[in-house]
């Protein structure tokens, strides 16, 4: 029988690198899911204890694919406290994918909103001049600064990191870099990923440059398919429309930056 | 000759006969004006509760490798008060309530929270199989349907559907029990209780082990049980079940439904099934000559 | 370590857990010969009655679009004393009777007729969803099921087993009446009761208008059944249902089951599906360690 | 949706060709059935009479076929009866096809039996030397004659016909033909489809001269797919394993030209 892209598969965690004291990345071998677009997402089956949304995380082995998983709650705890030889199941991919312009590109990412982004810059070209914006809270936070800087060896690129406290990088929030970055250059396309005020910020910045920005959202997934309506977000269902809407689609949702629903349904302020 | 999609549930009058069911997508208004705006005649909202509900964690729902899907959201809802407040604004949309309770008087609270919003109708979930108390615990109490579908009735003018499915009595009776109160339409079928296990981890994939079987495995139940309620009873049905296509379509009003219902297929096919579905019942109208979906309707029965 | 594919069920040993559904090829000890060489387990023979049985018309039998198959062969059979005579030469293969009937005395002659067969089993049709006044008919009603399988167990020393479908009343008080009667083993499901219509014609496809749905669309229900039963009883129980590959025979493994039959299947993938599945249980139990069946049996109740 | 060969798909019959006073040919437009294997055949919906199996007989236009049915019982008289314009389902095709040899072949059929043969014969080779026997009772129950003529005018061919009474053709049954021309030449390829006794007549004849031969056999059916075991002959199903057999395989089978069973599934004498 064909895989139903539906149905979970079970894969084996074969790798896990501590990225910092709070964020993993579990590798493991998957045909489909090493092969995903940038931007998609899976539903991760954590067993005995949940199944959330995660951003498809590339590993440099092929047919391997990765999650880069935050412990926070119960089920990315689950997750993150996972070891090799531990099982997970996953379905999809889902979700659409960000649709990469080429010149002068910029991308904005916080936490593991950096994993789509990352999977982005495999498909730069190396003619393409690229900015990377990672903003973290403080200096062990930061990760995958050194693997953006690889994966951009062959381009013109910056990779530049702000630390809200100034532990690392330059002090500040990522979103008063963007701000500088578009005055001084007129980018082509602008890719965010992360939390929702980061990438709020973002969108507004390059919608009144008139700069090409898209975002991909988060909100709480059961389905991932486009039929429970629980990652609704104004009109748009994330997992199915999204995740990944444009700048100038945000700008017209009235809840993009304020509201988010809670595991009720509940709109909830951010 | 010209054909009309407008149809008529008993006193629910609507201008296109495919709605959104019950737990799929129904939880925004704003989704609801899409939806209506992209081609579904009606939609019907989350079942309802009392209270807000969270729902089973994850994993709820996931696809059988066979087809079909297998769900226990848990009937996760923001609550009746709370989804009247955010619906109150609505005009355009025949938006219809689906209820879920256990007592008469959990049904009374919740409709007259209603009393400021401009419905099109409500429906009682009688049939959901995986969340206890509710649901199908209810559907298969004929003497409690009862009691519930009168109190209802007397509780508000607003057309009330009762929503049916496989159950551990005769789903039938409960349908005779639904119609002797009063009821104005019958919805079949809601999900069949089922179950899947990882044959590599051994336990059930679902957190809530059993869940409900939607989508093209239960349209041949679906259509068998539409079929068997117009042979019995005098009762305007919504067909629900496993419908993807304007031909699974035609065959629930063929069977006796004058409206139907689309769940799983939102997700495989998008928002766009709505008038893709509609679309294809006119063109058969067409060709058939048809000019009221009204004319169709349980014609297979004559057989 | 080494695996082996035996299994008991209750009283019944097989070398293999893998069998032939009721109604499924099973007219012929020719046919069951080489399908016991070909890998089944045992032989389940199309439901017989007390006189021949022609059957409803064509059409008996289609594929669903969506998946699956519907049929209203309504039973047709020889009858259980030519039945008897043709497999009076039987030395090898272990076949199960299966029975249909009314009343308890219909079941008494029947077993009777076969007391010179070497039989590894009785099966009782209580679920056949589509032919008046046996099948579900009987097995929707506890207390004659309580009859029947009293009169059966007295009337013979082979083992019997009692088939169960979904059916008006709950399945889990026929599994439970059988029970108390003294049955060996249960086999879940039978067909689920459906209907399909072209839309062309406009009427019903089957002669029958309602036939059994079988295949994967069932799967899960099956498989939801199979759990039910076997968290609630201690029983000895097969599992029959849209069985189609080894993955899914080691699902109703892990619900409880001890064994398992295939319908549909053997016409989708014809007669190496049984070894097929065979093969690719022993490979599984392999992988994961076990060296018989029995220990895999219900280990995904404990989740 | 990809069309389910197992779901009866609804055809509008275009053309009827009475080919004698009980038989006729009704010609209908479908793809898949106008390109099946020679000895394919299809269960035949007539809706609200019967379903029954039917040999897929070639129509000489594009995206056609048809079926040629004998008025028989109240089945196929419900079929025979149906006109241009009327509907009926098809589902299919089913069975395997004949294994064609080339060089001298010889086609032994009778009534409907023909069906399959014809499709053979747009199969042959220019160089097969094809000889086409066909029985019938009496005169006015020959047809396919000129067509069999006709499909074979490339090559070099001989059209034989038979009658019980002698009031067309041969006189003799036309196995007494068979016997005859296996004396006279050696066929790489012999192929039979029509009464069982004439079948089993002549797998008889072919393999005591150690000749290939291949029969189409006829049971009742009520699925054609191997699920109901109603065409079963000996430890063969008719509907999944044939219908066609090979002479060495059908000279070990107890039942070919013996038994058959009822629609109660009894076993009966020919
Ligand atoms: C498309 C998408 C991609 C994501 N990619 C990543 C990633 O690569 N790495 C990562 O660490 N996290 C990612 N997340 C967030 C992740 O799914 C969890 O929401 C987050 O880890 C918080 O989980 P928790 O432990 O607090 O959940 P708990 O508090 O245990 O909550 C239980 C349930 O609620 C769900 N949930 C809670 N909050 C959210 C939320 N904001 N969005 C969606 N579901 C929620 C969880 O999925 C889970 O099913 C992604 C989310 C989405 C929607
Ligand atoms: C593979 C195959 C191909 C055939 N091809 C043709 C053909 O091209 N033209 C043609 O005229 N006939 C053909 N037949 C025979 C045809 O299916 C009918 O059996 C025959 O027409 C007699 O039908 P009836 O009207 O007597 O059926 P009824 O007496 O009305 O019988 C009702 C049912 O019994 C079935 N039935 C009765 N006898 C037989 C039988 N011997 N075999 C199978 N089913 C039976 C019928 O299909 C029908 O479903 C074929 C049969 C098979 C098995
Ligand atoms: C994820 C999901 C949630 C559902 N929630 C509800 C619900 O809250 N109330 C209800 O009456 N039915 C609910 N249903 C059942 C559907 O309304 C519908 O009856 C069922 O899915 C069969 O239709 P389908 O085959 O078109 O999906 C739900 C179904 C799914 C798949
Ligand atoms: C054509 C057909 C005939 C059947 N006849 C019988 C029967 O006589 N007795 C019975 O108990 N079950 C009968 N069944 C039901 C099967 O034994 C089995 O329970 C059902 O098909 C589900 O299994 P499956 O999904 O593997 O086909 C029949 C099923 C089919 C498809
Ligand atoms: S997660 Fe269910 S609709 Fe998006
Ligand atoms: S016709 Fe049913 S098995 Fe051959």
């Amino acid at each position: 029988m064909p895989r139903n892209f539906n149905h979970t598969t079970i894969c084996t965690i074969e790798k896990v690198v501590d990225e910092t004291p709070t964020v993993r990345t579990l590798v493991f071998s998957d045909e489909v899911m090493s092969n995903v677009l940038p931007g998609q997402f899976a539903m991760v089956w954590v067993p005995g204890i949940n199944e959330l949304p995660m951003s498809v995380m590339i590993s440099d082995e092929k047919g391997k694919a990765a999650f880069t998983v935050r412990k926070h709650g119960p089920s990315s705890t689950g997750l993150f406290n996972l070891g090799v030889g531990e099982q997970i199941g996953v379905r999809g991919p889902y979700g659409n994918s960000f649709d990469l312009k080429h010149g002068k590109i910029l991308l904005v990412g916080g936490g593991t909103g950096l994993v789509p982004l990352m999977r982005l810059l495999t498909f730069v070209e190396p003619s393409d001049d690229v900015t990377v914006l990672i903003g973290a809270k403080t200096k062990e936070e930061v990760f995958f600064e050194d693997l953006a800087n690889k994966l951009l060896e062959k381009n013109p690129h910056k990779v530049i990191v702000t630390t809200d406290d100034g532990s690392y990088g330059e002090k500040g929030f990522v979103t008063d870099m963007v701000e500088k970055s578009v005055n001084q250059t007129t980018f082509d396309g602008i890719y965010t990923c992360g939390p929702e005020i980061m990438m709020h910020k973002t969108v507004q910045i390059a919608n009144s440059k008139g700069m090409f920005v898209q975002a991909s959202l988060e909100r709480m997934m059961k389905c991932g398919v486009g039929i429970c309506g629980s990652c609704c977000v104004g009109e748009d269902l994330v997992c199915k429309d999204g995740t990944i809407f444009s700048g100038d689609h945000l700008s017209s949702n009235k809840e993009f930056g304020y509201f988010y629903r809670n595991k009720a349904g509940i709109l909830e302020k951010y | 000759m010209e054909a009309k999609l407008s149809t008529s549930i008993g006193p629910i009058q609507l201008q296109r006969p495919v709605m959104l069911a019950s737990g799929i997508l129904g939880i925004s208004l704003d989704v609801f004006n899409r939806l209506y705006r992209e081609g579904a005649g009606a939609v019907v909202t989350k079942s309802l509760s009392k209270e807000p509900w969270e729902g089973y964690p994850n994993p709820t729902i996931f696809g059988v490798k066979g087809g079909g899907w297998i769900n226990a959201v848990g009937l996760s809802n923001p609550g009746a008060s709370n989804f009247a407040k955010m619906i109150e604004q609505n005009k355009d949309v025949p938006i219809i309530v689906s209820l879920v309770g256990s007592i008469p008087e959990d049904f009374e609270f919740m409709v007259n929270e209603f009393s400021n919003c401009n419905l099109a109708g409500f429906e009682l979930n009688l049939s959901c199989p995986h969340v206890a108390k509710v649901g199908l615990e209810v559907g298969d109490d004929p003497e409690l349907v009862k009691k519930i579908v009168t109190t209802v009735k007397k509780s508000t003018k607003v057309p009330v559907i009762a929503k049916v499915g496989l159950g551990t009595t005769h789903y039938l009776d409960t349908v005779g029990a639904a119609i002797d109160s009063g009821i104005d339409a019958i919805t079949a079928i809601n999900t069949v209780r089922s179950m899947a296990i990882d044959t590599e981890t051994q336990r059930p994939i679902l957190s809530n082990k059993f869940g409900g079987l939607s989508g093209t495995p239960i349209k041949p139940i679906a259509l068998r049980c539409v079929f068997e309620i117009s042979s019995k009873y005098k009762i305007p049905i919504i067909g629900c079940g496993g419908i993807s296509n304007w031909e699974d379509a035609v065959e629930f009003f063929l069977a006796g439904a004058s409206a139907i219902q689309l769940g799983s297929a939102v997700g495989d096919r998008w928002i766009e099934v709505f008038n893709e579905i509609n679309t294809g019942i006119l063109d058969y109208m067409k060709k058939k000559g048809f000019s009221k979906i009204e004319e169709m309707v349980g014609l297979a029965k004559k057989f």
